[in-house]
């Protein structure tokens, strides 16, 4: 275990952004979020939540796969070079880190995406433990121990430093390039922080939501459920849910024409948004009810069903502060819950 | 809340409406999310509190294809909204039995958390807020947990509706075009600073305008190809500019200022403040004009006069 | 994709000598879509169709871009041209690199890339072209001509003599206009009520000739071969069916003390009045600002004296609705307000007046009975001085910029009269240049010279002061001998530029007609298309499209006829089929389209929409293509994009900035 | 874009087919000159621009857009100018609002009798355009490579 | 002869009055008070300014016996203003003198009761600008 003290920590990043790109939370217009480190960066390490996820460091909202050039009637086509260069992503929490590993299983599984592999490849994960989870935070009920999360480095702030562990060989290089600032420490501060960390865990009021009845092998059940009917009533059909959660990977390709070509790109894409899977013919799911049913059933069911029981979900708890409906997960298990599955 | 909850019953026992569009409580006092209730049994879940800030006219372009007449709760600055899809021939003003319901200034969990405070676990919609949370016990003054919008209120008076349960109070205490005039204000390398950083944060989840009363288009530009204008990603600054700007002329005129643009926006942008730009110009240059408040009223950009400013009067100093 | 085939026309050396056209055929050649281009000396001659003919058929063109003149000049040849060829006239673009181009720049190599530009614009826009039928509208049989002077007597006369039926509507309680205020006409010295009035009785007598004095023009709507148009026909008082015209009740009306319009307010006439002997028709009316009955309820006279008993005073206006198929404008003149021309004393001097005052006075009908004598004090003048070009070719805003055309004509009408009358006055006329184009027109201003003793003196006068002895001291320039001349005067006549009428703007305006800064309607081509608007089925006539004397009015009524019957001879006009259209999947029903639509062409129905799958039952607006226009304002209105306009779609404009910007 | 340093500004100008279009053409064959910078997009009325159009102009790597229709009360279809005026007006002051410089945009309303003023205008949108340099607020970076 | 050019342009310059736009009518000179005095006439300034000749006007009587009283500029319908015209000339005269300027403040100050009052509102006429 190492440390450094948080007034040093300006030097610690100046330190990382010498050798590579640097990514952490950085607040801007009064909202926070993953950002390129710079000098004149304001860093947020309190914010318990950025508004989007750390997703957008190995799967960006929007990033271009290739170019075609027009010259006159010929074409040449361009790949986009994928991530070459090493970078450090830091400040991630547990939750957000358990949404990589999601993401892993989709983008690293046959047919693996270029793009993100190389990502994942370059990408070094500074982690850093919750000290004090909120309200919608339930990452306990999918085995996150936000005290202690997974990452190449693992970090806790905790009495005026920063805690130090690396916890692989990537983060072992990343710490002997940083070592100059880093002090020995031993563990006392920390082991006490996780303490009171899970006692306050157990008093969170979705701490202990239950999945029972969630797997991948209730589909028909859920699927023709007529709770849904109620249940999306309320939605608005926007992508807010989707686009600051963690695990969501459905993605969009367009064209974009730039006059003397076109980029082919990809984003982010929502199954709440009505064009969600349009295709020529039209589109399979024509109501908001089915688009509400399928970003759930996607997450509690059809996931699991293809990942080992692996849920689609961390609790970051970002869909519950974000709707602008106060729709979310919790409470579409609850409502399943109370109707008795 | 009781009062409203026993009309909205009698009346769906009475038949005379088929349904009642509310809020249905939350798993917290702070969350309560609209909800259709088509019996009266259904209505146990009902709730009517101050964290009832959904604007919920917009449900009324569904709930005017059902059978049947809707009963619909609107607070005064709602009724704008309703009277405006009146206009607009998106809503039936036949198929909505509307309460006018009382409000006093609406709470937003979010708001009461950017006072510091983490970790709620039960939190009172009463004068003053208490809040229970993780890390201890707090009392915020009502007005530290209201939604901005509320300090510039449209007033007390329902502009449509059949019957009012419930008090209102008038609660504003600042001129809602200070915002714009701050920015007018501005050199334009600060303004273009500004809303660059606002807009950067934006990440095209189109809740604001599918939140928007007046955003009622079946399908919108941006979603269609009618214009190649069919984006879903923040790829470049621009993209976000243009959406926001033709989003905000789409509305000018019908925009009511409700405010739930604002409201809902998952990264803080202050949405509203190009819908105010436009209302101010209108009202600077076209005569005040309320949209929503007159459902017969032609709006300003459908109507126009001979004498009308050019458009280089923004060159000569601005519409002031 | 299209198969487009790009025509590069050279028009003589009017674009090749600026453009470089090979290269143009060169670069376009590259353009995706593009299959064949070629250029050539003249695009539109018959040899350059015939190529367009050859390349439509080999190269199995779906589109054509024309890089040529103006679009206004030669679109409908081209589109002609491609329909011949059995293309859709509507799969035809033009480019227009010489107006907006060749003859604009200077510099080869940037009016190439410059032409290049427009091409690909065009190229970009025919790319999204879609093959369009023009519709068919019926026409209405009728014309209506705005304005009795002598212009549109003559028009209504010629269009009712080839057998279509004609209304004409006068603002004033007769027909005659200005010209039955002149005494003589030039060159011929003929007087003008001999020659006018016989029209005037044709006009009224023509069985396919309607007219309606005292009324106006309230609204238009619709469009060429269909106008509806609502008349005001203003409350006469006085019941013209019953009436026989004898005059008695303007002889015993007491209230004689309003100035004479028709004498230019030089004398006075009773508050039931005939403008003038010959009116027609020859039906007074009660002027109810002046007369007694209605200021104060009592007199009542002519009703007494009336034994026709065609006197009603509760007679009320009344808007009558027609139908036309053409409307001719001819709303005349006037002459323009000396208010702000105190040099020549016109507000100060009852003795200095305008040219048109002369001729009332000069007329036997007229406030002196054709005697020539100072309104002041009822003297012969001995001296009289004319003023040319007061008002006229000034680029102030106290007068006219364009040269009035007539005043030098009449001007020397006036002095040879005045000489040939009273050889013991003496009359100078200070001129800036004699402009007597015409036949026989300088024959006629050389005669004042040299055998009236017309005294012309180069040089404009600077000051008209009165003098205390009632005289007019007028200081004026002789260029010719540089000297300052000052020199008395019993009266001052000036050539006072003449404007369009007042209400002429108004009227413009209801007929969407374009109108220039003068206020002279705009002909839909300088040169080629004088006699017609820019909008169709409107037609022009006389000085409501810019100064002419009676000849060539009479000419120009006599072509705007000659196009209303062209036009009313068909049974049908086809439409333009750049017409709006609504998607009906993206239509909210909003209603805002129709709210700015200007001719009402749109309407919302309820009506079932199979929604990808999803059926139900929407309000949907509905565009009439035959009402309207085109002019877009709906589309941009309509927050959803429901509402495009065929051949200016927002894909294709957005494609041609896209080809212009990239 | 930019030839030999000299900064070229690109221009878009929408022309109403009756009035401005026509007095482009008018300006045309009186021979007065206009830098060669500024392209004409015929619509049939002012009416007819959409501010998307503007908006997609600058995003594609315009410099500055005018926008040309008949004057008010001259409008061929009667009123179209009045509610193009309206609009603009309001795009106008909201990018002027956004920081973005006001003299990138205009109308002006162009009779066809008005080469001369077409022309003069154009000398002088151009000149402003040049003075204010390429446009870097409204556009989208990937239409500048 | 291309001197001669450059102080007609600088003429046109200092007036603002573009001579080309005169059609040559005449009623500057019809209008001018002081003409019996002048030998070079109001409408013939412009001509001269047409053709370059600014020394036959620099060196003519008419350019101290103009009095500014402007009735020309008001009258001209051409809005020509010759002036304007000779009251550049005489700037251009007098700064080939090293001519001295007064400042429009500076005026009151040396006011002498024997000043025609044209002088002064012509003065002022031309200062105010």
């Amino acid at each position: 275990m190492k440390r450094i003290a948080l007034e040093n920590l300006p030097k610690l990043y100046a330190a990382i952004a010498e050798k590579q790109s640097l990514i952490l939370p950085v607040k801007k217009a009064g909202q926070t979020n993953f950002g390129l480190w710079t000098e004149e960066a304001d860093v947020d390490l309190a914010t318990l939540k950025t508004v989007k996820s750390a997703k957008d460091a190995f799967f960006p909202q929007s990033e271009t796969l290739y170019t075609c050039q027009r010259d006159g009637k010929t074409l040449s086509l361009q790949p986009e070079k994928l991530e070459e260069e090493p970078f450090v992503v830091f400040g991630i929490k547990g939750c957000d880190v358990r949404g990589i590993q999601i993401l892993d299983k989709v983008f690293l599984s046959e047919p693996v995406d270029s793009f993100y592999c190389a990502r994942r490849k370059h990408g070094i994960i500074v982690s850093l433990a919750c000290a004090a989870p909120e309200e919608s935070c339930f990452c306990k009920v999918f085995g996150i121990d936000c005290a202690e999360p997974e990452g190449d480095v693992v970090t806790w702030i905790a009495e005026g430093y920063l805690y130090w562990k690396a916890a692989t060989e990537k983060g072992e290089a990343l710490t002997a390039q940083v070592a100059d600032l880093l002090e020995d420490a031993d563990t006392a501060a920390v082991d006490a922080q996780k303490a009171a960390i899970a006692a306050i865990v157990e008093k969170l009021p979705y701490a202990n939501l239950s999945l029972e009845g969630w797997n991948g092998k209730v589909l028909n059940e859920k699927f023709n459920s007529p709770l849904w009917e109620q249940l999306y009533k309320p939605c608005l059909a926007c992508g807010t849910c989707t686009f600051v959660c963690p695990t969501c990977q459905c993605y969009d390709i367009k064209d974009y024409n730039t006059g003397n070509g076109v980029q082919r790109y990809r984003c982010w894409d929502s199954c709440m948004y009505s064009d969600f899977t349009m295709m020529a013919h039209g589109n399979n799911r024509t109501s908001q009810l089915q688009r509400f049913r399928q970003r759930f059933m996607h997450k509690l069911v059809y996931f699991p069903a293809n990942n080992d029981g692996a849920y689609s979900c961390v609790g970051c708890g970002r869909c519950v502060e974000k709707c602008p409906s106060h729709l979310n997960i919790v409470k579409v298990i609850k409502a399943f819950e109370k109707e008795g599955k | 809340m009781q009062e409203l909850k026993n009309r909205a019953i009698e009346l769906l026992e009475n038949g005379t409406v088929a349904r009642v569009l509310g809020w249905k409580i939350g798993e917290n006092t702070y969350d309560p999310e609209p909800a259709f209730f088509d019996s009266v049994e259904a209505m146990k879940d009902f709730v009517y509190n101050n964290f009832c800030a959904a604007n919920l006219s917009k449900y009324m372009i569904e709930a005017s294809k059902l059978e049947g007449k809707t009963l619909v709760c609107l607070k005064p600055c709602d009724s704008y909204s309703f009277n405006q899809l009146v206009s607009d021939h998106r809503v039936d003003r036949e198929k909505a039995y509307i309460i006018g319901v009382g409000c006093k200034g609406k709470l937003s969990i979010e708001q009461i958390k950017k006072s510091g405070v983490k970790g709620i676990l039960s939190v009172t919609d009463s004068d003053p807020i208490q809040v229970e949370t993780l890390y201890g016990n707090k009392e915020l003054p009502y007005t530290a947990g209201m939604l901005s919008r509320c300090f510039s209120c449209k007033g007390k008076e329902h502009v449509v509706y059949d019957e009012l349960i419930g008090e209102s109070a008038e609660t504003s205490t600042v001129d809602r075009f200070d915002e714009v005039r701050r920015i007018e204000a501005m050199t334009p390398e600060e303004k273009f600073a500004f809303f660059q950083a606002e807009l950067s944060k934006c990440i095209r989840c189109n809740a604001c305008r599918n939140v928007c009363p007046a955003c009622n288009c079946r399908k919108c530009v941006f979603d269609g190809n009618k214009f190649d204008s069919a984006q879903k990603a923040n790829v470049d600054s621009f993209e976000e500019k243009m959406f926001h700007i033709i989003r905000a002329f789409h509305v000018a005129g019908r925009c009511t200022d409700c405010g739930e643009c604002s409201r809902v926006c998952p990264q803080g942008i202050p949405l509203h403040l190009f819908n105010r730009k436009f209302i101010k110009d209108i009202n600077t240059l076209y005569g005040e004009y309320q949209a929503g408040a007159d459902p017969e009223a032609k709006g300003p950009l459908t109507s126009f006069t001979t004498e009308d400013a050019e458009p280089s009067i923004v060159s000569k100093g601005g519409i002031v | 994709m299209q198969r487009i085939g790009v025509f590069v026309c050279h028009c003589g050396s009017n674009i090749a000598a600026t453009v470089d056209v090979k290269k143009v055929v060169e670069m376009v050649l590259l353009e995706p879509g593009v299959v064949h281009a070629e250029d050539y000396q003249y695009m539109c001659s018959e040899a350059g169709q015939a190529k367009i003919g050859a390349a439509i058929a080999d190269k199995k063109l779906t589109g054509i871009v024309v890089c040529s003149c103006s679009p206004r000049m030669h679109e409908a040849t081209f589109r002609k041209c491609a329909e011949r060829y059995g293309l859709n006239p509507y799969m035809v673009e033009i480019a227009n690199i010489r107006e907006h181009c060749s003859w604009i720049h200077k510099d080869m190599q940037e009016a190439t890339e410059k032409a290049v530009i427009l091409a690909r614009a065009a190229i970009a826009k025919v790319n999204l072209n879609a093959p369009l039928q023009a519709g068919e509208s019926r026409v209405t049989k009728r014309a209506l001509v705005i304005g009795g002077g002598i212009a549109g007597i003559q028009t209504a006369l010629d269009i009712a003599d080839a057998g279509y039926e004609v209304d004409i509507v006068e603002k004033t309680p007769s027909i005659g206009g200005r010209m039955s205020q002149l005494d003589k006409t030039f060159p011929t010295l003929d007087c003008s009520a001999c020659i006018l009035t016989p029209k005037m009785v044709d006009a009224a007598g023509h069985p396919n000739i309607n007219i309606y004095t005292y009324s106006e023009v309230e609204k238009v709507s619709g469009f060429v071969g269909d106008f509806t148009v609502d008349i005001r026909k203003k409350a006469r008082s006085v019941d013209a069916t019953k009436c026989t015209g004898c005059g008695v009740c303007q002889e015993k009306c007491p209230s004689k003390k309003t100035p004479s319009e028709f004498n230019r307010g030089l004398g006075n006439r009773s508050a039931i009045y005939t403008p003038f002997a010959q009116a027609i028709p020859n039906v007074p009316v009660i002027d109810r600002e002046a007369c007694l009955k209605f200021k104060t309820g009592k007199c009542g006279v002519c009703e007494k004296v009336c034994q026709a008993g065609a006197i009603d005073y509760a007679q009320q206006d009344e808007i009558i609705t027609e139908k036309y198929g053409a409307i001719v404008v001819a709303t005349g003149f006037d002459t323009i307000k000396l208010d702000q021309y105190d040099e020549y004393a016109y507000n100060q001097s009852k003795d200095v007046i305008t040219s048109l005052e002369l001729e009332r006075i000069m007329n036997a009908a007229g406030p002196t009975k054709g005697h020539l004598e100072r309104l002041s004090d009822g003297k012969a003048p001995k001296e009289i001085v004319f003023v040319q070009c007061v008002g006229s070719r000034c680029s102030d805003d106290r007068g006219k910029p364009y040269c009035s055309k007539i005043c030098c004509m009449y001007t020397a009408k006036h002095a040879m009269l005045i000489r040939d009358k009273y050889p013991d006055v003496n009359v100078t006329v200070f001129y800036i240049d004699v402009r007597t184009p015409g036949k026989n027109f300088d024959e006629f201003y050389r005669r004042a010279v040299e055998e009236y003793g017309v005294n012309y003196i180069k040089g404009q006068v600077g000051k008209v002061a009165p003098q205390p002895d009632g005289s007019l001291l007028v200081q004026a320039s002789d260029l010719l001998d540089n000297k300052q001349i000052k020199m008395k005067a019993d009266m001052v006549v000036l050539a006072t530029a003449i404007e369009p009428n007042q209400g002429v703007r108004n009227i413009a305006t209801m007929l969407t007609a374009s109108i220039d800064t003068n206020n002279f309607l705009t002909e839909a081509h300088p040169k080629l298309r004088p006699v017609e608007s820019p909008t169709a089925g409107v037609f022009l006539s006389g000085v409501c499209q810019g100064p002419k004397d009676i000849p060539e009015t009479v000419a120009q009524a006599g072509a705007a006829a000659v196009k209303v019957i062209g036009l009313l001879a068909k049974d049908k006009l086809t439409t333009n089929p750049c017409t709006a259209k609504p998607d009906e999947l993206l239509c909210n029903g909003c209603g805002n389209c129709a709210k700015v639509c200007p001719y009402g062409a749109i309407t919302y129905e309820v009506r079932q929409v199979n929604d990808h799958g999803i059926r139900e039952d929407r309000r949907l607006a509905n565009v009439n293509s035959a009402l309207c226009q085109g002019c877009g304002a709906c589309t941009v209105t309509c927050p959803s994009g429901a509402m495009d306009l065929q051949g200016f779609s927002n894909r294709q404009l957005i494609a041609e900035v896209d080809a212009i910007c990239r | 874009m930019s030839i030999n340093n000299e900064f070229r500004p690109k221009i878009v100008a929408f022309c109403c087919n009756w009035c401005s279009y026509a007095g482009a053409d008018l300006a045309g064959s009186s021979r007065l000159a206009y830098p060669a910078d500024v392209k004409i997009i015929r619509v049939p009325c002012s009416c007819r621009v959409n501010p998307m159009f503007i908006l997609r102009a600058f995003e594609k790597g315009a410099d500055g857009v005018i926008l040309c229709g008949c004057h008010p009360g001259d409008c061929h279809y009667s009123t179209g100018n009045y509610y193009a005026r309206r609009r603009m007006t309001l795009l106008f002051s909201m990018l002027d609002y956004m920081g973005v410089e006001n003299g990138r945009t205009r109308v002006e309303w162009v009779s066809a009798a008005e080469g001369v003023k077409f022309s003069t205008t154009m000398n002088e949108f151009v000149e402003k355009i040049r003075s204010l340099g390429e446009n870097v607020r409204l556009g989208d970076l990937r239409c500048k490579n | 002869m291309s001197h001669q050019n450059n102080q007609a342009e600088m003429i046109k310059e200092i007036s603002g009055v573009n001579p080309y736009k005169c059609m040559k009518c005449g009623k500057c000179t019809a209008t001018c008070p002081a003409f019996d005095e002048m030998d070079i006439k109001p409408h013939q300034f412009v001509s001269y300014v047409q053709s370059g000749n600014v020394q036959a006007l620099a060196e003519s009587k008419s350019l101290w016996k103009c009095l500014s009283c402007f009735a020309c500029v008001e009258r001209c319908p051409r809005d020509v203003q010759p002036g304007r015209i000779i009251d550049a000339a005489r700037q251009i005269v007098v700064r080939q003198r090293g001519g001295n300027y007064l400042t429009a403040d500076e005026i009151p100050a040396l006011l002498d009761e024997e000043l025609p009052q044209q002088l002064l509102v012509s003065a002022y006429r031309r200062y105010k600008r």
